[in-house]
C-alpha cells in the first residue's frame, strides 16, 4: 500500500530483502525515537525543554533505514529537527535529553540545545538550524574522505522546504560535479513551518524533480517503510562508497505532530492527518513483524526496554545541574577560551 | 488607549500602513495564512488578500530581492526575514544591493522598502536564532536602521519606516512581542533618527536599545538607591542617529555606559562611544564604559543565556563600579 | 548551420519569421553594439576606461533580438557585461560612453562605472555584479507590473556561471510559484571568467538542463542568430504578457574577446576560437541580408553611422569634466544627500 | 632576500603549506588551472594536482560549505572568495556556521581553515567590488581576522592562518597586489594577534591597516616636516587584537588616529577608539579622531574614489588640525 497521496508507480522499487537481525534493529530503533521524542514533548509542556524543539514523530523510518545503512565511519548531517537521526547513530539517550533540559550534562554541555545536537564520536557531524546550510558543510566531509582515502559516506538530511534555498542548489551542483560520496536526504514531510510545500514550490515532487537538473536520477521512496528506506539507503550508499557519485534520495513522509514546540497544527486539513495515523510507520513495521511471524512478546520486550531508557534518561537529566558559569567562556577557539585579545 | 502587547503592535502598524496605501505589499515565510511564526501577522491575509499578502517559499534571496525589485518599480514593500540571524543568507541582497542601488545610479533607482526580522535573545533559541545584529546593518552605508523598545514606538516608528522613501531595516526584539503597554488610539507615526530620553539624571547617562531599555530603566532605578542619578536614552534609531540627544545627554552628566545586546566587538555602541570620543571628550569626567554581551556565540541553556547577555545586576555593579573609581 | 558544438535537434525552433524594418533593425543594433565595443577595448588599452570592462564583442544578437521584441515599457536587468543591454534600450551613447570614462556627463555621473549602468528612463533596471544577485530583483519588477495592472514584462539576461549560484535557484522557484512575468535569458558564453563553464556543471546545457526543476520548458536557442533570438523573445514575452507565467531561455553564444579588461583569454582552445570566429553573429547577419537581396550600400550606410556616432561620443566623453568633488555625498537617501546624523 | 610582490608573496605562501603539510587544500573560483583572477595563484594546480587544487563553479556558499566540512574531517582547507564583497552571498556560511561550530558544539568541532579574500578599493571597481570589510568579520565572534600590509606579512601571517588551529579571514588588499618588498628567502611564519610599530614618534598615535600602512607613514613624514613626531602602528591583525602594543603607544603620545579605508560607521578603528577610551581615559591628550571613508558605497570614478578613501593629504591635514585645537 503506497503512502497517502502516492500511487506505486510514483515509487522507486530498491531491490534485496531485509533479514531478521536489520529489521528487528530497525524496529528497535524507531520505537526508541518514539518513546524519546513522546518524552521530549511532554518535557516541553512542562517547561523543562526551554527554548524549541522539533519532533520527527511520525517519520522515525527515514532515520532508523539510513543509521541501519550506515557504518560507524559514516557521517550524518542534520537539520534543528535532529534528535532521530542524533540517537539512531548511537548517541547516548542521557546526553541528548539533558542537552535538551539545558543541563551540565548535556551533549555539548548546555551550548547547542536541541536544535545543534552533534556527536562527533558516532559520526553525527552537527545539526543546523539555518535551512540549507549544511547541505554544503556535507561537501566538505565527503571530500576529505574522498582525499584521505577512507571509505565513509556522507548523508545529509534536510526537509522539503529546504530544496527551494539557494544552498540547496550549490551543494548539489558542486557533489555532482566532483562525484562525491554525499548521499542526500529530503524528508518530505510536505509542510515548512506551516505552509504546504506545494503552494510554494514549482514542482510536484520538490527533491526528486530536481535531480535531473544535476544529472541524478530522481528517486522517491515511501519515507514510512523502515525496510524500503534501508534498503534504498543501502544500494545509494553502496554506489557511493564505490566511488560513483553522489545521490539525491526524496523520502516521502509526514510529520504527525506540529512543526515544533506546541504548534497545534491547525493548518492540516483532518482527512490528511486521519489518512496519515493510519500510515505510522511503527505501527506498519509492528504489523510487518508480527504478519512475519515475530511473537508478540519480542516487540513488547523491546518497547518496553526503550519506556525504561527513557524514564532513566529523564530522571537523570532532571536531576543534573545546569552548566557552570565558567562554560560560558570555554571553547570559543581550540586552546578552549575565548579570549580576543592580549 | 488601548493595552497592546508589542506583538500586536506589529501586526497593527502593518494594517495601519496597508490600509492607508495600497502600494504597500507584503511578503515573507508563513506570514500570510499562518499569521506569522511569532502570530505578529495575523489577520493580514483575509484583511487585505492574496496579492498583497504573500507566503513565500525558504528563499530569502527571493524574498528581498522581489521586495528590491517590486520598490523600484512603484511598490513600497514590506518584507519579513523571519530571524534577523537569517539576514546572513541574504545579506548579498540587503548590503550589495538595496543598500548601494541609489548610490550607484546616482539617485535613478529608489527604494521605499522595509525588512522586518525578529532579532536578539532570551528565548533559548541557541546560537543561530538569538543574535542581535542591529551592527551588521549599521556598518553599511545606505541602509536605515531602527529597533523599537515599546509597542507605541513600534507602530509610530514602522509607519515612519513605510512612509520612507529609503529602505529601513526594522528590528523587532523577540523577547519583547508579549510586552504589553499602553498605546493611543488611531493612527501613530514617528520619526526616524530621534532618541528618546526615557528617564533623566544628573550623574551618568545610559544609552540602550530595545530588550535593553527596561533593563536599564530597571538599573537605574537600582543606582538611584545608592545616590547616582542616571539618564537613561532609548537610542531607537542608529541610522539616522541622534546625535544631538546623544551628545547633549552625554555632556550633562559627563560619563556615558551603554548597554547593548550584542556580542562585544563593534556594536552599536562603538559607534556612539567613538563620536563620543571625538566630539564631547573635553566634557568627559571618566572612562566611557561597554556594557555588551561578551564576544562569544548566545548558548541555548537558560543559565549560560542568562549570564551572557547584559542583566539588571551586571548593568547596575558595572555603572556603580564605574562611578566609584 | 547550427553554432559550432550543437546539432541543429538540440535547438529549439521559433516559429514566424522577420520582416524587412525589424531585420534592419537587428542589424543596426548589432552594428552600433559591435562599434562602441571595440571603442570600449580601445579606450580601455588607452587606459581612459578605468576600472574594469566587460565585453560583449561576438553576442550582439542576443541583446539586438530581445531589445527589438521588447515594448518601450517592459523592464531590463543585465549583469557587469550589460553595455551592449544598455544601449540596445536606448540608452544614449555618448552618457554610456562618458560613464565609462568616469565622467560627470556619464549615465550615473560616474558613480557606477561599466559594471553598473542603468537607465531606468528607457527600462534599463540596472546592470549587477555580483553574479545571481539581480535574477532576484527582477522578480519584484514583474509583481509590481502584475500588481499595477500594467503589461509589462520583465527580462533579465545573465550568464553561463550564474546558473550555479544559489540565487539562480530560488529566483527561478518564485518566478515559476507566483507565475510572474519574468522572461529569464541564459547568455551561454561557456565560460565563467577563465573556468569552462562545462567543468563546473552537473549538466550539458547549464540553464535548459535545469528547466524542468522550475516547471519550464526547456528551451535553446542559437544566441548567434539574431532572428531566431528575436522571435524565440517575441513569443515568449507574449506568454509572459498574457499571464502564463515565466520562460527560462538559453542562449548559446561565444565570447570573442577575453571576460574582462584586457584578459587575452590564453585558456581558449584555438580550434574553438576559429570555429566561432566563422560563426560571427554580424558576419552571418550581414549575409543574410545580402542574400535576402538588400543593398550592400544600405548596410554600409549603417555601418558608417555608426561609426561616425561611436566617434562622435568618444570626442565628447574626453572632453568631459570629472564628476565635481560634491558628486560624492549625493544621492546616498532619497533626500538628495548622505547624512547618517543630525 | 628577494624583491617580491604582494601578489607573488600570496602564491609563495601558499606554497610553501601546501608543501609543509599535504592536509594543506586549495579550492576556488578560477584559482587553478587559471591561476586566479589577481594571478595570485599561478602554479599551485601544475604543482600540487587537481585533487589538492580545485576549481569551483560561482557557488560561494558551496566553497565555504566544503571548506568547514572539510575542516572537520582532517583538512585544512585554504578557500578563495574572490572579492572580499562576495562575502555577502555565503555570509551565513562564515557567520553562522563556520564560527559558531565549535562553540556550539563546546568543542566537538575544530575548524584549522583560512578564508582568503581580494579586499578593498583604489581599483575604480565601483560599489559592489571594492569594498574593505574587515569590519563584518570582527563584529562576529569566532573569526580571526588578519589584513597585511607588506609582502612579507603575507606570507607569515598566512603560514600563522594556517597552521592555526581555528577559522582566520585573511584580507589580501588588491591595491597592494603590485607593490614589492624585500623578503627573505626560506620559510616565514609569524604570529596572529601582534601589531608592528612601523614608526616611532612621541606626539600622536596613529593606527592603521592594509593600504592605509603606506598612507599613515607617508603622512607621518610630512606631519614631522611641521614638528609632529607620530608613531605609526600597522595593526595587522584585527582578532586577536594586539591590545597591549595599542594601549602601551596611545599611553606615550596621548593621542589617538585611526585611518581606516572602511565606510566611517562601525569601521574597526570605532572598536579601538571605545578600547581606548575606557582603558586608557586618563592618559589621553584630547579627542580621538577616526580619519575614514565616508559613510558611502564607492564609487567608480578615479576622481571620486580618490575622494573618498582616505588620502595622505586628508590624512596630514586632519591630524594636524587635530593636533593645534
Ligand atoms: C534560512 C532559513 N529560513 C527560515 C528558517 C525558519 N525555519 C525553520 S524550520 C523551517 C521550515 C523548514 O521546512 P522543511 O525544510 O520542510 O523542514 P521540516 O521542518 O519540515 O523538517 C523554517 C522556514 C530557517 N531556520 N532558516
Ligand atoms: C557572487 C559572485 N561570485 C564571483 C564573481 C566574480 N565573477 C565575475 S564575472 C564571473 C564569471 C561569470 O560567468 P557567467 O555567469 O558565465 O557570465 P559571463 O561573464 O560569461 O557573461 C565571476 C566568477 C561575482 N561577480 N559574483
Ligand atoms: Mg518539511
Ligand atoms: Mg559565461
Amino acid at each position: 500500500m503506497p503512502p497517502p497521496g502516492l500511487s506505486a508507480q510514483d515509487l522507486y522499487t530498491p531491490v534485496g530483502e531485509v533479514r531478521a537481525p536489520v529489521a528487528l534493529d530497525l524496529f528497535r530503533t524507531q520505537v526508541r525515537l518514539r518513546r524519546f521524542e513522546k518524552r521530549a514533548y511532554d518535557l516541553f509542556l512542562q517547561n523543562l525543554v526551554k527554548g524549541t524543539s522539533h519532533l520527527s514523530l511520525g517519520m522515525e523510518a527515514i532515520a532508523a533505514g539510513f543509521a541501519a545503512a550506515m557504518t560507524p565511519e559514516d557521517y550524518t548531517f542534520a537539520t534543528y529537527r535532529g534528535h532521530a537521526h542524533t540517537l539512531a547513530r548511537g548517541a547516548p539517550m542521557d546526553a541528548v535529553l539533558a542537552e535538551l533540559l539545558g543541563r551540565d550534562t548535556g551533549l555539548l554541555h548546555g551550548k547547542g540545545g536541541s536544535m545543534h545536537l552533534t556527536d562527533v564520536e558516532h559520526g553525527m557531524m552537527g545539526s543546523y538550524a539555518i535551512v540549507g546550510a549544511h547541505l554544503t558543510v556535507a561537501l566538505g566531509a565527503g571530500w576529505s574522505a574522498r582525499y584521505l582515502g577512507r571509505p565513509r559516506v556522507t548523508v545529509v538530511f534536510f526537509g522539503d522546504g529546504a530544496t527551494n534555498i539557494g544552498a540547496f542548489h550549490e551543494a548539489l551542483n558542486l557533489a555532482a560535479t566532483w562525484r562525491l560520496p554525499v548521499v542526500f536526504v529530503c524528508e518530505n514531510n510536505q509542510y515548512m513551518e506551516y505552509t504546504p510545500i506545494r503552494a510554494v514550490t514549482a514542482v510536484r515532487r520538490p527533491a526528486a524533480d530536481r535531480a535531473p537538473a544535476y544529472g541524478m536520477e530522481p528517486v522517491l521512496i515511501d519515507g514510512n517503510d523502515a525496510d524500503a528506506v534501508f534498503l534504498t539507503a543501502s544500494h545509494f550508499l553502496g554506489r557511493a562508497r564505490a566511488g560513483d557519485g553522489p545521490a539525491l534520495i526524496e523520502a516521502y513522509t509526514y510529520r504527525s505532530t506540529g512543526h515544533s514546540r506546541a504548534d497545534p497544527a491547525h493548518y492540516k486539513p483532518a482527512d490528511e492527518v486521519a489518512a496519515w495515523a493510519k500510515y505510522d510507520p511503527l505501527d506498519l513495521y509492528r504489523r510487518r513483524l508480527l504478519d512475519g511471524g515475530v511473537p508478540a512478546a519480542v516487540l513488547d520486550e523491546i518497547d518496553a526496554s526503550a519506556r525504561q531508557e527513557v524514564d532513566a534518561a529523564t530522571a537523570k537529566a532532571k536531576a543534573a545541574p545546569a552548566p557552570g558559569p565558567d562554560r560560558l567562556l570555554t571553547n570559543l577557539w581550540a586552546d578552549g577560551g575565548s579570549s580576543w585579545r592580549n | 488607549m488601548a493595552e497592546l502587547t508589542y506583538r500586536d503592535a506589529v501586526a497593527r502598524a502593518i494594517a495601519q500602513e496597508m490600509a492607508r496605501d495600497e502600494r504597500v505589499v507584503f511578503l515573507g515565510e508563513d506570514v500570510g495564512a499562518p499569521g506569522g511564526v511569532f502570530k505578529a501577522t495575523p489577520g493580514l491575509l483575509e484583511r487585505f488578500g492574496p496579492e498583497r499578502v504573500r507566503d513565500t517559499p525558504i528563499s530569502e534571496q527571493a524574498i528581498l530581492g522581489a521586495a528590491m525589485g517590486a520598490a523600484m518599480t512603484g511598490l513600497r514593500p514590506i518584507a519579513e526575514v523571519m530571524f534577523a540571524d537569517f539576514f546572513a543568507v541574504c545579506w548579498d541582497v540587503v548590503a550589495n544591493q538595496i543598500a548601494k542601488a541609489r548610490y550607484m545610479t546616482d539617485g535613478q533607482v529608489s527604494l521605499p522598502l522595509v525588512i522586518r526580522a525578529a532579532n536578539g535573545g532570551g528565548l533559548r533559541f541557541g546560537a543561530q536564532h538569538s543574535q542581535a545584529v542591529e551592527n551588521w546593518a549599521m556598518a553599511v552605508p545606505g541602509l536605515k536602521v531602527v529597533a523599537p523598545a515599546t509597542p507605541r514606538d513600534v507602530i509610530g516608528l514602522f509607519a515612519a519606516a513605510v512612509r520612507d522613501p529609503d529602505p529601513v531595516l526594522f528590528f523587532e526584539h523577540k523577547a519583547l512581542y508579549p510586552a504589553k503597554a499602553a498605546v493611543p488610539d488611531g493612527e501613530i507615526v514617528d520619526s526616524l533618527g530621534t532618541a528618546e530620553v526615557r528617564r533623566q539624571g544628573d550623574d551618568a547617562t545610559i544609552l540602550a536599545l530595545a530588550a535593553m531599555v527596561p533593563r536599564a530603566l530597571a538599573a537605574a532605578d537600582r543606582l538611584a538607591e545608592d545616590g547616582i542619578e542616571a539618564t537613561v536614552v532609548d537610542v531607537r534609531s542608529l541610522v539616522p542617529l541622534d546625535t544631538r540627544t546623544i551628545l547633549r545627554e552625554v555632556a550633562h552628566t559627563g560619563r556615558l555606559f551603554t548597554v547593548e545586546e550584542n556580542p562585544r566587538l563593534l556594536g552599536w555602541g562603538a559607534e556612539v562611544v567613538s563620536i563620543v570620543a571625538e566630539e564631547c571628550f573635553w566634557k568627559l569626567d571618566g572612562p566611557i564604559v561597554r556594557i555588551t554581551t561578551p564576544h562569544i556565540p548566545l548558548p541555548a541553556a537558560d543559565f549560560l543565556e542568562d549570564q551572557a547577555i547584559p542583566s539588571v545586576d551586571r548593568i547596575t555593579d558595572t555603572i556603580r563600579a564605574a562611578m566609584k573609581s
